[in-house]
């Protein structure tokens, strides 16, 4: 079963359009269904948790109250690290503490049961039946691409909210992006934190977190950061050029979201994955690997059998590209 | 019930009576022979073909003829015993607590069809568990829903209600000894309660040795207690016996995981093994 | 009819501050059955024990009760003291009156009141006491020593030296454990192999000593004196009696596999010697990679060999024997971190090592020939990290105990490097330093002389940029992060006990604790012994220790063997529970709840309706019963009954509580 | 002048605060592992190991003018890995927030940004990035920082200049109000 | 029931102590100098297991106000798996006692190491005050039903 009740997030409507965009088009392709929760709300993010407890869980909770509600019986699925961690963080407390979760009740004036579950999306895509979809719909290789899977720090810790078996190196994404041929690389920021929450109002002492990111992904031999989450992607991808100019380096690593890999091997052109809006230039990358991958198939195909090349070519760059 | 009439089993409890005899193996069959009174049988000893003949079956063959076999533990000859579903229990009990050997025995087995006797309303076992021949087809084995729901209700009362009830029950005891005698579990060469000098109790018929005397039988047999009620039908006081010896069965479900005792299988009795992950209320 | 003494203790003025001793003498002339009672400054003293023997001789008493300290503290002098006289040092009860009175009470009335209640339990009790004598059982005069490391090694000498027999089971194909794996030993530098390999040869050639190799101890039945243990010998393909050790098999093998003896830090064959000192010195085939032995193919080694020693059809043995004692020697084995500590790598980069594989990358007979070089490009290192406490004092990852042998340890490493590499540079993250031993605090103070730098703080993550190795940790005295760029990184990882020790332990009714090291009878007074009689343990097994104190203890195991032994039969405790056969119902119900296996059914000739009949009984046997008494609570015939604790004596002492 | 460690005040509230952390500070042992692994401990000026130190002596002065408690990212690092499982991050948190109840602020700008973060929860229910940022540098004096994405992010039409907001408005008010006038959760 | 409150009155506490674990925990509370209520006599037992359920009816029949088992926490037996037994024993026995209208906190069973003298103290003093506040313990007792001619209690 394919259905989940889905937490967008606020900024699945905003600055992760890439995410939003290849997102729907993987979502359209295996025929995932997704019922919106009617009118969430923000679930208030790092702000409201250094703030005040009981709005940390009372915000998240009006969302799953919702849920509950409008979409009985599914399990919750969001796009955002954060966003999912909050949600996860009220279920946790309301099913460990019948009296938070009754004082959370009371707080958001609806019934709250903490039934669904909460999951990110690489637990979706790591559900057998959506990884088999996908396998199905891959029609090109991103064979060659050398990706580093950043998962960061909310969907990894703390561990009895994520459940996350080894949160130094956690592998899901890892095999989900293999599926698109593109190899992934062994490194050691995996989960350290990117900063994402003081980068506003702390820069100067969150902008090393990211240079040591890109730093140890280079190091590593990485082409490519691929997240699952739109705040570790913007954070990453806004900032690399400021990076280079303030540290001195000349980092080439543009950051995908995984959903934007995935449409990309379904056939998504740039238009359909978001491909060429990111900060840092990430076509061009993304296009030679493929045109590598596809003029190699095509040799092949013309040794073997003189066949027809492959439907899908190199992607055609709509007009609002570069 | 079954698939035979009562005259039909009663003839073939006779045939297969007859039959073990005269291979010279067996010594005797115990079963029940009528008595002056219609409703009532005796339990009965027959040695020949003859006597074979006076063995009956219906719904007063209410005894136990499994406690008969301790009589003579050591005999040198098979025992023939027709045997219910209650009294293969019995044997298995017996035999479990090494006081009968299986090959000293040659038990007829009879699917019960149910007597007078209100225990049997709660049998979850009708058809005999061990046997060497078969008298009648096996029917389906229910489950009493009921088992322990007198014991719920009791367990509601009040301390002082309690003790009250168990003060003006034990108060009544004769300290004749007869639940002892009629038990399947109670089969100790030498029952402690005759050990006077060691001084487990006093001989005295008042409340308070009654009361140790019951208190620690339900302990002697509460986890291997098969719940056949002869205790209590023999007592000539009418005292609910059966009501503290189930009280510990019950215990020991809820606290050790299912348990029934009599069955042919190799568990112990509850208190001679543990598990690790037993409950533990004392730290 | 009884006659009691009893005789109060003031115990100075600890129980006659607090409790009215003469009171209490006197309320005890009242009690039933005494025909003697007094007090005195101190029973346990000269005078007290001599007032006491002339009181049983006067009085005529036949048995006695003390009141004073508790039973834990002088029952054994008062029963060597009754050794002396007509009575049976079994006919004494003690009352205590001052650990469980006088300390902690202070109403001098009420304490007064109970301690004349404890009093009358005692009589009570005592009333009831029958003589008891001691059995004797002859003991089997030779041990067996589990686990052929330094600690079996000693411990086998040891007793070997005194005379008697001693077979050594080694799991390993060789005897020597790791200390022959290690290259120095702290604080002295001797060379490991070279203090340990005699040891090992003295072991082999000992008249007295019997070796038996890639062997494991399979079953263990019988008690102190009389073990009949049953030895599993693997099959080593190798006819060790034709073998004359020339080693051609070996350098024929066309099979490498990583070597155990190298941690894995080199390769050996699959027909192999696993180092170089080797005893016996003689090769096993390793079936797991043997291509003969897996696919049938290959079968060089026989064909090489001159004697033809090889067997491919060797199966593995069983035989049983005799012994009189045992000694546990099975040590330590390594954490295995790669699991624990996912941010140290998990294993992943070559040049993370732990402190045995650099003991053998330092050694002149490792993979390296002694020259310290990084796995992964075979460089010199220059910026070396040590690590310790990687899975020690680390209850959520690892163990909550220390392993006390690493920080000597890691000094021991970090001089090492200072040493042979010039301009070398070490860095020892470490949280405490603990060096109680001889010479020890001297050794790290030089260590730190020599140039290692320590850093107070334990490392969060290592992780590789470029050929470089970057350990993050924080300087705690700095209150600042720091991180280390290092070409190699040394782990000090815990000790945990041999795999297998839970299981050994059950099969040798021994206990362990919660991380499975072998539990002691006593902390301080029988570090050696074990909870069951005639079992005895050394080194590692026991818990984490360096080389001088396993050594030690297996001195220490060896004396209490050769004590057991220097008699021919040993007296057994007669608090031992017993069988009443004419009551015993047979019902077996003890046979299988007696700890000791100690019950068992045996048959008896007894009498059933006036008849002769052969009855099935239980029976206690003395030599293995501890006297729990757990036997007794569920019989229901009270036939099975402690002596000394006897069903009749517990009511007895209940009754006189409430008169 | 010397600190003085036995004040009753501060290690009643350190007790407080780790009891509603779940933690039990004492087994803390100082190894430092939770300050080597945290991501933002170059900038403190209090380490994580010290804050449990603090919270040991029940010197509560001293953490809650730290900036550290402010600039931990709660990551949650400090906590996987902490050998006692003392968890570090959740304690930050905590003291935090008592540091803000009880007036003080080692960071002003952090607490800028999560103050104008939540009152933009309270008018639309979902978080506004632009109104967001613009707010945060305004009122910070930052006023150019990060402002050289904007025009990118306008031209790859990532920032909307439309609205989006929650429906039931009251029932986010309703939340923020209720939850502001309690302190931690029981 | 009527009880006479006699503030006077003290409860007779019967506790078997197991000689490796709660035995030696009381002769190190009195090492200590630890101070508890007189009303508590201890009768040695080598171990819990030996404690046999009879002794406890004994023990209420010959008056006792309270009975207490104590012994090695589970897993730490010096007999190795005896305690197992003891805690099998001794929760039916508890449930029988309620069961017959004996307050449970009569009849107690706790695990004390050798080393935790101070739990050895505080147990005795709770239970001696629960006892206390149950009253005398008239039910089992010789004597009782004689003396007061069947009289409701």
């Amino acid at each position: 079963m394919m259905k989940y009740s889905y937490f967008p997030g606020c900024s699945m409507d905003s600055t992760a359009v890439t995410y939003k965009k290849s997102f729907e088009y993987v979502a359209d392709k295996i025929g995932l269904e997704l019922f919106e929760i009617p009118d969430w709300n923000c679930c208030g993010s790092t702000a409201a948790h250094t703030k005040n407890e009981k709005m940390a869980l009372a915000l998240p909770a009006r969302n799953i109250a919702l849920s509950e509600e409008a979409n009985p019986g599914l399990d919750i699925v969001t796009p955002c690290a954060a966003c999912y961690s909050r949600l996860a963080y009220s279920t946790y407390a309301a099913r460990n503490s019948e009296e938070t979760r009754k004082e959370i009740e009371d707080i958001i004036e609806m019934n709250f049961k903490a039934e669904p579950e909460i999951l990110n999306f690489l637990d979706l895509f790591s559900d057998p039946e959506v990884k088999e979809k996908c396998r199905e719909k891959m029609v090109r290789s991103l064979k060659g691409l050398k990706v580093a899977c950043y998962y960061g720090c909310l969907m990894s810790r703390p561990r009895k909210i994520t459940g996350e078996e080894n949160p130094e190196n956690p592998m899901k994404m890892d095999a989900i992006i293999e599926m698109t041929g593109a190899e992934t690389i062994e490194w050691d920021f995996k989960t350290e934190c990117c900063g994402a929450s003081h980068q506003v109002d702390a820069p100067k002492e969150a902008r090393p977190l990211i240079e040591k990111i890109f730093r140890n992904a280079a190091a590593n031999g990485a082409d490519a950061i691929v997240t699952a989450c739109p705040l570790c992607n913007m954070n990453l991808d806004m900032r690399e050029e400021e990076i280079n100019k303030l540290y001195s380096k000349k980092y080439n690593i543009p950051v995908f979201q995984f959903t934007e890999l995935l449409a990309v091997a379904m056939g998504a052109g740039a238009e359909q994955s978001g491909i060429h809006k990111h900060f840092f230039p990430a076509f061009d990358r993304i296009n030679e690997v493929i045109r590598a991958n596809w003029e190699e198939e095509k040799k092949k195909a013309k040794e073997e059998a003189k066949k027809n090349p492959l439907a899908d070519g190199p992607i055609v760059v709509g007009k609002a590209g570069k | 019930m079954g698939n035979l009439t009562k005259e039909q089993i009663q003839d073939r409890i006779r045939e297969e009576a007859k039959k073990a005899l005269a291979t010279g193996e067996v010594s005797c069959v115990v079963g029940w022979t009528k008595t002056r009174f219609p409703d009532k049988t005796k339990p009965f000893f027959a040695y020949t073909d003859a006597e074979c003949d006076l063995l009956v079956w219906n719904e007063y063959c209410i005894n136990s003829t499994a406690k008969y076999a301790l009589d003579d533990r050591y005999p040198e000859q098979k025992i023939g015993l027709i045997t219910r579903g209650c009294d293969s229990r019995a044997l298995n009990r017996m035999l479990k607590d090494n006081q009968l050997k299986r090959e000293n025995l040659y038990i007829i087995g009879v699917v019960c069809d149910g007597k007078e006797n209100p225990v049997c309303d709660g049998c979850q076992h009708k058809n005999p568990l061990t046997y060497d021949v078969l008298i009648g087809e096996p029917v389906e084995e229910t489950i009493n829903e009921k088992r322990f729901t007198e014991v719920e209700a009791f367990e509601k009362l009040s301390a002082d209600e309690k003790y009250e009830y168990w003060a003006k029950q034990y108060d009544k005891c004769i300290h004749c000894y007869a639940c002892r005698n009629a038990c399947p579990a109670c089969n100790c060469v030498e029952c402690y309660a005759d050990q006077y000098r060691v001084g487990w109790q006093g001989k005295a018929a008042d409340r308070e040795q009654n009361q140790v005397y019951g208190l620690t039988r339900v302990f002697h047999v509460g986890d291997r207690c098969i719940e056949c009620g002869e205790c209590e039908r023999v007592c000539p006081m009418h005292l609910p016996i059966m009501r503290q010896t189930k009280k510990m069965l019950k215990d020991i479900n809820d606290l050790f995981g299912n348990y029934e005792c009599g069955l042919p299988d190799d568990s112990k009795p509850v208190l001679g093994e543990y598990k690790l992950e037993d409950p533990d209320e004392f730290m | 009819m009884a006659r009691i003494g009893v005789f109060i203790c003031h115990c100075g003025t600890n129980i006659a501050s607090v409790v009215d001793v003469e009171k209490v003498a006197k309320a005890a002339m009242q009690m039933p059955d005494v025909v003697f009672a007094t007090d005195y400054k101190y029973m346990c003293s000269e005078p007290g024990q001599a007032m006491i023997k002339e009181a049983i001789i006067e009085q005529k008493l036949d048995r006695i009760v003390i009141a004073s300290c508790s039973p834990r503290m002088h029952e054994l002098t008062f029963r060597k003291m009754l050794k002396g006289t007509t009575i049976n040092p079994y006919m004494l009860e003690i009352a205590n009156i001052r650990e469980q009175c006088a300390w902690v009470h202070t109403d001098r009335e009420k304490a007064t009141a109970k301690a004349i209640g404890l009093v009358q339990m005692a009589v009570a009790k005592v009333a009831k006491n029958k003589p008891l004598s001691a059995g004797t059982i002859p003991i089997t005069k030779k041990a067996l020593v589990i686990g052929g490391g330094i600690a079996g090694i000693q411990a086998a000498l040891d007793i070997a030296d005194c005379g008697y027999d001693v077979t050594i089971v080694e799991k390993e194909p060789s005897i020597g454990g790791h200390m022959v794996m290690l290259d120095k030993t702290f604080p002295t530098m001797d060379c490991s192999a070279c203090i340990s390999t005699p040891k090992m040869v003295e072991a082999n050639a000992h008249p007295n000593i019997t070796l038996k190799t890639s062997c494991e101890v399979e079953k263990v039945s019988g008690y102190v004196g009389n073990f009949e243990v049953t030895i599993k010998e693997k099959a080593k393909y190798v006819n060790h009696d034709l073998c004359t050790g020339c080693g051609l098999c070996q350098t024929k093998c066309p099979t490498k596999v990583t070597s155990e003896f190298d941690q894995g830090m080199s390769k050996r064959s699959a027909i192999y010697i696993p180092f170089a000192q080797a005893v016996p010195s003689k090769p096993v085939i390793d079936a797991n990679a043997c291509l003969k032995l897996k696919d049938g193919k290959c079968g060089i080694c026989e064909k090489v060999c001159p004697i033809g020693a090889i067997n491919y059809q060797d199966e593995e043995r069983f035989t049983t024997e005799q012994f009189g004692a045992i000694i546990v020697a099975i040590g330590y084995e390594l954490v295995n971190w790669e699991e624990m500590y996912p941010e140290y790598g998990g294993g992943k980069y070559e040049d993370v090592i732990t402190g045995l594989q650099f003991e053998r990358l330092v050694n002149a007979s490792g993979p390296t020939e002694g020259h310290i070089l990084r796995p992964s490009n075979g460089k010199e290192p220059k910026d070396v990290v040590i690590i310790k406490c990687v899975g020690s004092r680390d209850p959520k990852k690892g163990k909550s105990y220390c392993s006390r042998a690493c920080c000597m340890a890691s000094a021991k490493h970090a001089h090492q490097i200072l040493d042979k590499i010039p301009n070398s540079r070490v860095y020892v993250f470490y949280m405490d330093v603990r060096t109680p031993g001889k010479g020890y605090e001297e050794f790290y103070d030089n260590t730190r002389k020599d140039g290692a730098q320590y850093i107070r703080g334990r490392v969060s993550k290592i992780y590789k940029e470029g050929s470089k190795l970057i350990v993050k940790g924080e300087d705690s005295l700095l209150a600042k992060p720091v991180t280390v760029e290092a070409d190699l990184v040394i782990l000090a990882t815990a000790m945990e006990p041999a795999s297998g020790a839970y299981e050994l332990a059950g099969k040798l009714g021994i206990a362990v604790d919660g991380d499975n090291w072998i539990t002691e009878a006593h902390p301080k007074l029988r570090p050696v012994e074990t909870q069951t009689n005639g079992i005895y343990l050394c080194g590692t097994c026991q818990g984490p220790k360096d080389i001088p104190d396993t050594v030690a203890q297996a001195s220490a195991a060896a004396v209490k063997v050769a004590a057991l032994f220097s008699h021919d039969e040993m007296e057994t405790s007669p608090m031992v529970s017993s069988v009443d056969p004419d009551k015993c119902s047979g019902c077996g119900f003890c046979v299988d709840l007696c700890p000791y296996k100690a019950i068992s059914l045996v048959e008896y000739a007894g009498r059933d309706n006036g008849r002769k009949v052969t009855k099935t009984v239980a029976k206690v046997n003395e030599g293995l019963c501890q006297g729990c008494g757990c036997c007794n609570a569920i019989c229901r015939t009270g036939c099975i009954d402690l002596k000394g604790f006897t069903n009749e004596q517990i009511l007895k002492e209940v009754d006189a509580l409430c008169l | 002048m010397d600190k003085i460690l036995n004040r009753e005040e501060g290690r009643l509230l350190a007790e407080r605060i780790a009891k509603e952390a779940g933690v039990n500070v004492r087994e803390c042992y100082q190894c430092g592992k939770c300050s080597a692994g945290c991501p933002m401990a170059d900038s403190f000026d209090l380490m994580p190991r010290q804050v449990i130190h603090c919270l040991q002596l029940g010197d509560m002065e001293e953490i809650f003018k730290s900036k550290s408690i402010w600039l931990c990212a709660s990551c949650h690092t400090c906590s996987e890995r902490c050998p006692h499982e003392i968890d570090v991050a959740t304690l930050m948190e905590k003291c935090r927030i008592e540091a803000q109840a009880k007036g003080y602020c080692g960071q002003e700008d952090v607490k800028l940004f999560n103050d104008i973060f939540t009152e933009t929860i309270r008018y639309f229910g979902k978080s506004q990035e632009v109104i967001l940022e613009g707010a945060y540098n305004v009122a910070s004096g930052h006023l150019v920082q990060d402002m050289e994405n904007v025009p990118k992010m306008l031209k790859k039409g990532i920032l909307r200049p439309e609205m989006n907001t929650v429906r039931d408005k009251d029932a986010i008010k309703k939340i923020m109000e209720k939850t502001e006038e309690g302190g931690a959760v029981k | 029931m009527s009880v006479k409150k006699d503030s006077s009155w003290e409860p007779v506490i019967l506790a078997f102590c197991c000689n490796w674990c709660t035995y030696t925990g009381a002769d190190t509370a009195g090492l200590n100098r630890m101070k508890y209520p007189e009303n508590v006599r201890v009768i040695r037992v080598p171990c819990s297991s030996r404690v046999n359920p009879q002794f406890i009816l004994r023990a209420f029949q010959k008056g006792a106000d309270g009975v207490l088992v104590c012994g090695c926490h589970p897993g730490d037996c010096h007999y190795a798996t005896g305690n197992y037994y003891t805690r099998r024993r001794f929760m039916l026995m508890q449930r029988l006692l309620e069961y017959n209208g004996i307050d449970p906190k009569r009849f107690q069973a706790k695990w004390i190491s050798g080393s935790e003298a101070a739990k050895f103290r505080d147990t005795v003093i709770k239970v001696s005050a629960e006892i206390k506040a149950l009253g005398p313990n008239t039910k089992f007792a010789e004597g009782y039903y004689a003396q007061n001619e069947g009289g409701n209690e």
